[in-house]
């Protein structure tokens, strides 16, 4: 009567022990992939470079065509508008001011432009111009670049009904 | 069964306890019932139980290896993507490895064409009927006719540079000629060659003349059909 | 003996029977087993332990299917059972990096996975679920997941034209072009232009044999300020085109000799006029003179030179040109002055405009390049022997075909070489077994072949013909990204008609504008209809841009829009019968139907232009970009010349909607009303520019 | 313990449907197991009685049974293979990936089938060079030994139509090098390629035409002759016994 069973078990550990060699030899034999789609330096200090996503890299180009000219210290022209401009507009990668806003914030700020959130109206209104997604992947963008870096704040339930 | 004809009937077995079993011989036919009945045993069960037991020995290997050895599988195949060497499945490896020795149509049509004949001719040929050794008589003008024609063979791999053929078969023959000059006697590896018949020294030379050729062809062979060493 | 016994098994037999049966059962048994332990039946408990442990459980868990799952779209020829252990690619929860793959979301893409499978962007093998066969290159498998740097490879093959999504891809094509690797390669997507490198029929007119030695052995010292070698080159700036080939002493003393060789007719020396000689002759400050004419005329929009800034020796100037610190040590004052008199006819496929000297001009700019822009020590160490021997011209003929220079220079008289290099224009779809990695000890798999091959050809086969070329930090993998896209005729019959083509339109000039359109290479910079560079505004609407008179003015005398470029439209001094041509042809034809300068508009009121002038200032507050005066941003184009630059019907279509216009203008897209828009107008068309105002302008102004 | 086993098998063999089936309580006495074997189709191929040197393993080392038996596993996994098995290119080789990949045991089915075959092969050859050291193709055996031999070139050729159904390159080479020696042939060389791969390059013709061959043909041609094969062993009088055996 005891045969069955102990053919069973025995099987069963045999086979178990030999499978889970098997997991793990070809799990170790796999090297995962460089993850950056795109990178950045950083602006502080140009020796450490900072991994973009594809929509932080899609933010990036955003950012290089539309909002270096007054929110770097430097523009691929060369100067910059900053020092036109009155109030100063913050640099992008300023941690100390942007990373206290909200995401939400940003995106409004730059769809409707600084007048419409009681801000400068040197800002203007991106909304007509840079589609919702576009300004979503900017703010990632300035977010990755950070300093001191963006933390995410803890998980709301909004954050399940995006998209 | 014509009236006319005369049989010889007898009975196999103990009429008694065996099934009836009627067996016609005529005069003329050398086959005969041998009925040592001591020596015999029931089919069932003892051959049935061995080759059941074979069965399940069979299976357990075969069920092993297929866990744990999966068969290979390539990439889709595509015309237009030669690899090299492009190689036969392993049994015909002897054969592809001659066709790199000889002309198509000796290695490819000949060559196989004897073996199959040879093989089917075996039985027609009393050579081996009694499994007599080679060198039991007419001596001298065996070993004549057997130098002669190894010598002939040895001349045609040569011409063709076909040396691990030639090397195999010139150690064979030399084993097979040693025979002639030891006497009998003496120790019990010579002894055993010495008396073997013509016919054991040909399929021996013709399996290990297929295993060393089928090796080569599958462990040997790189790009071009190139000599290679498989641990490189 | 009893006939029983005849039955009778021995124990032996039973014994092994048992045993035999016993293990027969069990491997039996087990043997199904083997199905349990799939690798993806692992990750499918995983992926249900982690969700069973989120606050999200029932979200995740909804679409949860414990067996295989596969996205199948047969048109695209994609059976991606990826998603059988990517269970979480499509939940946004699952997002954050501290998700463990293979459960992490996918990021938003314009491409859907449920749409467009996996494998068509990612490739690996889309069957397999198992890890390695997955991901890995296997027998069975050649093509592995591309690394996510390379990714980009993969949008080239439907997107023949370039996409911003994918600026690595961009970048990688824009390098291939600017290399020429077109001379020795077949290459998806790019055609062979009339022009690779210069033709050398008659180089003995134009320099040296020690400098041609020199050049050789390797292209990128020549740029060096200091008159190092360095190895490094201007990294971050752009290089000479011309790849380090790998030749010995001997082998570039003979090919300079082959090259000095050629029978070429010797230009006659210019003669200046003898006034301009005898006045400019003696003068103190000729070479400073020359400076500020070659600084005004604006050489340094295509070409660069070496200036030391804070210490580092930077390149400054566009790099449409050859960089020019060193050329008065490479060139002859005789073919220097012929040159810029008419480079066309020297090299008629080259992208050197013809300007209209003085000679007044030609003669200080010459004496300025042949005095300051040289190194005396540049061929110091370049010891052949002076006279060319005969087997060294021999040989030197030899390694011109050996080497393939036939393939981008062109000698009259010689055979151009064609398909000097093999086809790469399935380079990015070849399996392991087409690739010849040698003796290299790489792993056996396209990506780090291209990686290697491209940065060292020799690193793969010794034996290389390839010769080597550099690339600024980051342009290796763009490159390599770029050669991944090119994967030929796509077979599978979906994914063939996804494929973008390239439209490359080609654009022709005809009548007299053609002639100078040609003469001044408008093209290089400007663009019409979609052809041409893009280094300077698009000229297809020109028409209905600016008015006529405005821009005769401006090609006799370009002045800058925009405070901050650097590369600004060089002084060509046309003549006026040229720039009445030229501005007439860009007024009429080039047009778009979307401003209608026939139309009638209403003459604006004085009340509408301080409207206007209300809202530029303080509502909308413009001056943060455009520059009035010396007052504004730098980012906009000064407007104080908007009045007679601008046509009417252009701003108000313009204020509309910038990006109808000019699609990637960064001219934020408002909402203004109709009024708004008449009073912002009415505002622009009286910023006139007046006779005071023009010499606070540092950069000139309409006559 | 053991008592009260056998009395359940007892019973469990009195059974009116056990005894429908198979008719005979278990044998016990010579005639009855002569009965077993003679009164059941798939026994009676062999003898009623053997010679006991026969049963020793090294008379036969069972190769004529392993070979046998391979076939019969190869037919079993072979026809479970033929469920999820298209003769299209590419389909087929489509096929293998879901059997290694998504099949539940289909790896395990292929793995079982390829090995079996490699077996089989090696089992054959082995198997007639065993029989011809024995000497068993002497008289009476002769017309055994050429069936013997038509048997081994039929399992060769299984196995080599079996080698191009998977449609990857090791098939499509190893048959485009196979299919080139035949065309060596003098005249009837090309016509034979022609006639076997349905065209003059391995295209889908080949491959249905070697599914055809492999899943119907030879093996019906196999089966027909292993039962001559078995019957003549039995009538040719069992298996040789040298002299050598005799003696001792």
């Amino acid at each position: 009567m005891k045969w069955p069973s102990v053919i069973m078990i025995s099987a069963l550990v045999a086979v178990a022990a030999l499978q889970g060699c098997r997991q793990k030899s070809s799990a170790t034999d796999f090297k995962p992939p460089d993850k950056a789609y795109g990178s950045e330096p950083d602006w502080n200090n140009s020796q450490q470079i900072i991994s973009l996503n594809y929509q932080q890299t899609q933010g990036q180009r955003i950012f290089y065509s539309n909002c270096v000219w007054c929110h770097a210290s430097a523009t691929p022209a060369g100067p910059s508008n900053m020092s036109n401009l009155k109030p100063q507009p913050p640099l992008a990668n300023d941690g100390a001011t942007l990373n206290s806003l909200s995401n939400d914030y940003l995106q409004n700020i730059i769809t409707l432009g600084g007048s419409a959130m009681s801000k400068s109206a040197m800002m203007p209104p991106w909304g007509r111009t840079l589609k919702q997604d576009e300004i979503r992947a900017v703010i990632a963008f300035v977010r990755a670049i950070a300093q001191p870096p963006y933390q995410q704040p803890a998980r709301t339930s909004s954050q399940y009904s995006e998209k | 069964m014509s009236e006319n004809r005369k049989f010889e009937a007898g009975i196999g077995s103990d009429f008694s306890k065996d099934p009836v079993r009627i067996v016609f011989i005529t005069k003329k036919t050398s086959a005969k019932v041998r009925g040592v009945l001591r020596d015999q045993v029931m089919s069932y069960p003892h051959v049935v139980l061995r080759e059941i037991i074979a069965f399940e020995l069979l299976t357990i290997v075969l069920v092993l290896m297929a866990l744990f050895w999966d068969a290979p599988l390539e990439q889709l195949a595509n015309p237009l993507l030669t690899p090299n060497p492009a190689k036969a499945p392993w049994y015909f490896l002897g054969l592809q490895e001659l066709l790199h020795y000889f002309p198509p149509i000796v290695a490819g049509v000949l060559i196989p064409v004897l073996i199959i004949i040879g093989l089917v001719a075996i039985p027609y040929f009393d050579l081996n009927v009694k499994g007599e050794p080679l060198w039991n008589a007419r001596r001298t003008p065996r070993l004549r006719i057997f130098c002669g024609i190894v010598l002939i063979f040895l001349m045609f791999f040569g011409v063709y540079k076909a040396w691990s053929i030639f090397v195999t078969t010139a150690i064979i023959a030399a084993l097979a000629v040693a025979g002639y000059f030891v006497p009998a006697g003496r120790g019990s590896a010579i002894e055993y060659l010495r008396s073997r018949s013509l016919p054991w020294w040909l399929m021996t030379w013709f399996i290990i003349m297929a295993c060393i050729l089928t090796i080569i062809g599958t462990f040997f062979r790189g790009p071009g059909w190139s000599w290679v060493w498989p641990w490189r | 003996m009893a006939a029983e016994d005849m039955g009778k098994i021995s124990d032996r037999v039973r014994l092994v029977f048992t045993i035999s049966s016993v293990i027969f059962l069990i491997v039996l048994a087990v043997a199904p087993l083997r199905n349990l332990f799939s690798e993806w039946k692992y990750y499918k408990r995983e992926y249900f332990r982690m969700a069973d442990g989120r606050p999200d459980t029932k979200k995740l868990l909804a679409d949860f299917h414990p067996g295989i799952d596969q996205i199948w779209q047969p048109n695209l020829n994609v059976t991606d059972r990826c998603v059988t252990c990517h269970q979480g690619i499509n939940q946004p929860s699952l997002t954050d990096a501290t998700i463990p793959q293979p459960f992490r979301a996918h990021p938003i893409i314009p491409h859907r996975a449920t749409e467009w499978g996996c494998t068509v962007c990612h490739r690996g093998q889309g069957f397999a679920t198992e890890v390695k066969e997955a991901h890995q290159t296997t027998l069975a498998w050649e093509q592995p997941i591309l690394p996510v740097r390379y990714i980009q490879g993969t949008c080239g093959v439907c997107h023949r034209t370039d996409i911003p999504e994918a600026p690595r891809l961009a970048r990688g094509r824009a390098v291939i072009e600017d290399l020429s690797c077109i001379g020795c390669h077949k290459l998806q997507g790019i055609e062979r232009p009339l022009m690779l490198g210069p033709d050398l029929t008659n180089i003995k007119n134009k320099t040296s044999r020690e400098w041609i030695f020199k050049w050789l052995k390797d292209p990128r010292t020549l740029t060096d300020g200091n008159g190092n070698i360095s190895v490094n080159g201007y990294e971050n700036e752009d290089e000479p085109r011309m790849p380090r080939f790998r030749l010995n002493d001997t082998e570039r003393a003979a090919l300079s000799a082959f090259l000095i060789d050629r029978k070429s007719n010797l230009i006659e020396p210019y003669k200046f006029d003898s006034r301009v000689t005898a006045a400019w002759e003696k003068k103190p400050d000729l070479v400073d003179q020359g400076e500020t004419r070659f600084r005004q005329m604006f050489c340094s929009t295509c070409h660069s030179l070496a200036v030391v800034r804070g210490g580092e020796t930077q390149l400054i100037g566009g790099d449409i040109g050859p960089e020019l610190t060193k050329v008065g040590s490479k060139v002859k004052p005789d073919w220097l002055v012929s040159w810029l008199q008419n480079p066309q006819a020297y090299l008629p496929q080259g992208l050197m405009p013809r300007y209209g000297w003085s000679d007044e001009d030609l003669y200080k700019v010459n004496h300025y390049v042949m005095d300051r822009l040289t190194d005396p020590d540049l061929l110091k160490d370049v010891r052949i022997p002076e006279q060319a021997q005969a087997n060294d011209i021999q040989s030197g003929n030899r390694l011109f075909q050996q080497k393939g220079c036939g393939s981008c220079h062109v000698i009259a008289g010689m055979k151009a070489q064609k398909d000097f290099g093999p086809d790469l224009s399935a380079e990015g779809a070849k399996s392991v077994s087409e690739l010849d990695f040698g003796a290299a000890k790489m792993p056996r798999n396209l990506i780090p072949y291209l990686e290697s091959k491209i940065a060292d050809p020799v690193s793969v086969n010794p034996n290389a013909r390839m010769p080597q070329y550099h690339f600024k930090e980051g342009d290796l993998g763009s490159v390599v990204t770029a050669a991944l896209s090119m994967r030929g005729t796509q077979t599978t019959p979906g994914i063939h008609a996804l494929v973008i083509a390239d439209a490359r339109p080609e654009y022709q000039a005809a009548g007299d504008f053609g002639k100078a359109y040609e003469r001044y290479k408008c093209y290089v910079c400007h663009r019409f209809n979609g052809y041409g560079g893009t280094l300077a505004p698009d000229l297809s609407y020109e028409g209905s841009r600016a008015r006529q008179p405005w821009i005769t003015e401006f090609l006799k005398n370009p002045q800058t829009l925009r405070p901050t470029l650097t590369f600004r439209m060089p002084q060509f001094n046309v003549t006026d019968e040229e720039a009445r041509v030229l501005a007439n042809y860009l007024a009429l034809v080039m047009q778009t139907n979307r401003v209608d300068l026939t139309a009638h508009h209403p003459e604006f009121t004085s009340d509408q232009a301080s409207a206007g002038k209300q809202l530029y200032e303080v509502t909308y507050q413009c001056q943060s970009c455009h520059t009035i005066g010396s007052a504004g941003g730098y980012v906009g184009p000064n407007l104080i010349n908007a009045g007679n630059w601008l046509n009417t019907a252009w701003i108000q279509e313009w204020l509309t909607d910038p990006q109808a216009l000019v699609p990637d203008t960064i001219e934020p897209h408002r909402a203004f009303t109709a009024e708004e828009k008449s009073a912002l107008t009415a505002y622009l068309v009286t910023l006139k520019q007046s006779g005071t105002v023009k010499a606070s302008v540092p950069s000139g102004g309409s006559r | 313990m053991s008592a009260s086993l056998q009395s359940t098998l007892k019973g469990f063999c009195n059974n009116r449907v056990w005894r429908s089936i198979f008719r005979r309580a278990p044998a016990r006495t010579n005639r009855t197991r002569s009965i077993a074997i003679f009164g059941n189709l798939f026994l009676h191929a062999l003898p009623v009685k053997v010679r006991e040197k026969s049963l020793r393993v090294r008379a036969t080392y069972y190769l004529g049974s392993f070979s046998f038996f391979l076939f019969v596993v190869l037919t079993l996994t072979g026809i479970m293979l033929m469920f999820y098995y298209h003769p299209a290119a590419p389909k087929a080789y489509n096929d293998m990936k879901d059997l290694r990949f998504v099949v539940s045991e289909g790896i395990f089915l292929r793995n079982l089938h390829r090995l079996a075959a490699q077996a089989m092969v090696l089992a054959v050859f082995w198997h007639m060079f065993h029989v011809f050291y024995r000497g068993g193709y002497k008289p009476p055996h002769e017309f055994n030994w050429v069936i013997g031999v038509v048997l081994l070139l039929l399992t060769l050729f299984l196995s080599y139509t079996g080698y191009l159904l998977p449609w990857d390159q090791l098939a499509f080479w190893a048959i485009t090098v196979g299919t080139n020696i035949i065309s060596y042939i003098p005249i009837l060389g090309k016509p034979t390629r022609f006639l076997l791969l349905g065209g003059h390059e391995i295209g889908e013709n080949a491959l249905l035409r070697f599914f055809v061959l492999h899943c119907v043909i030879l093996p019906l041609a196999m089966i027909v002759l292993i039962a001559l094969h078995f019957w003549r062993i039995q009538k040719d009088g069992g298996l040789t016994i040298r002299e050598s055996d005799e003696r001792k």
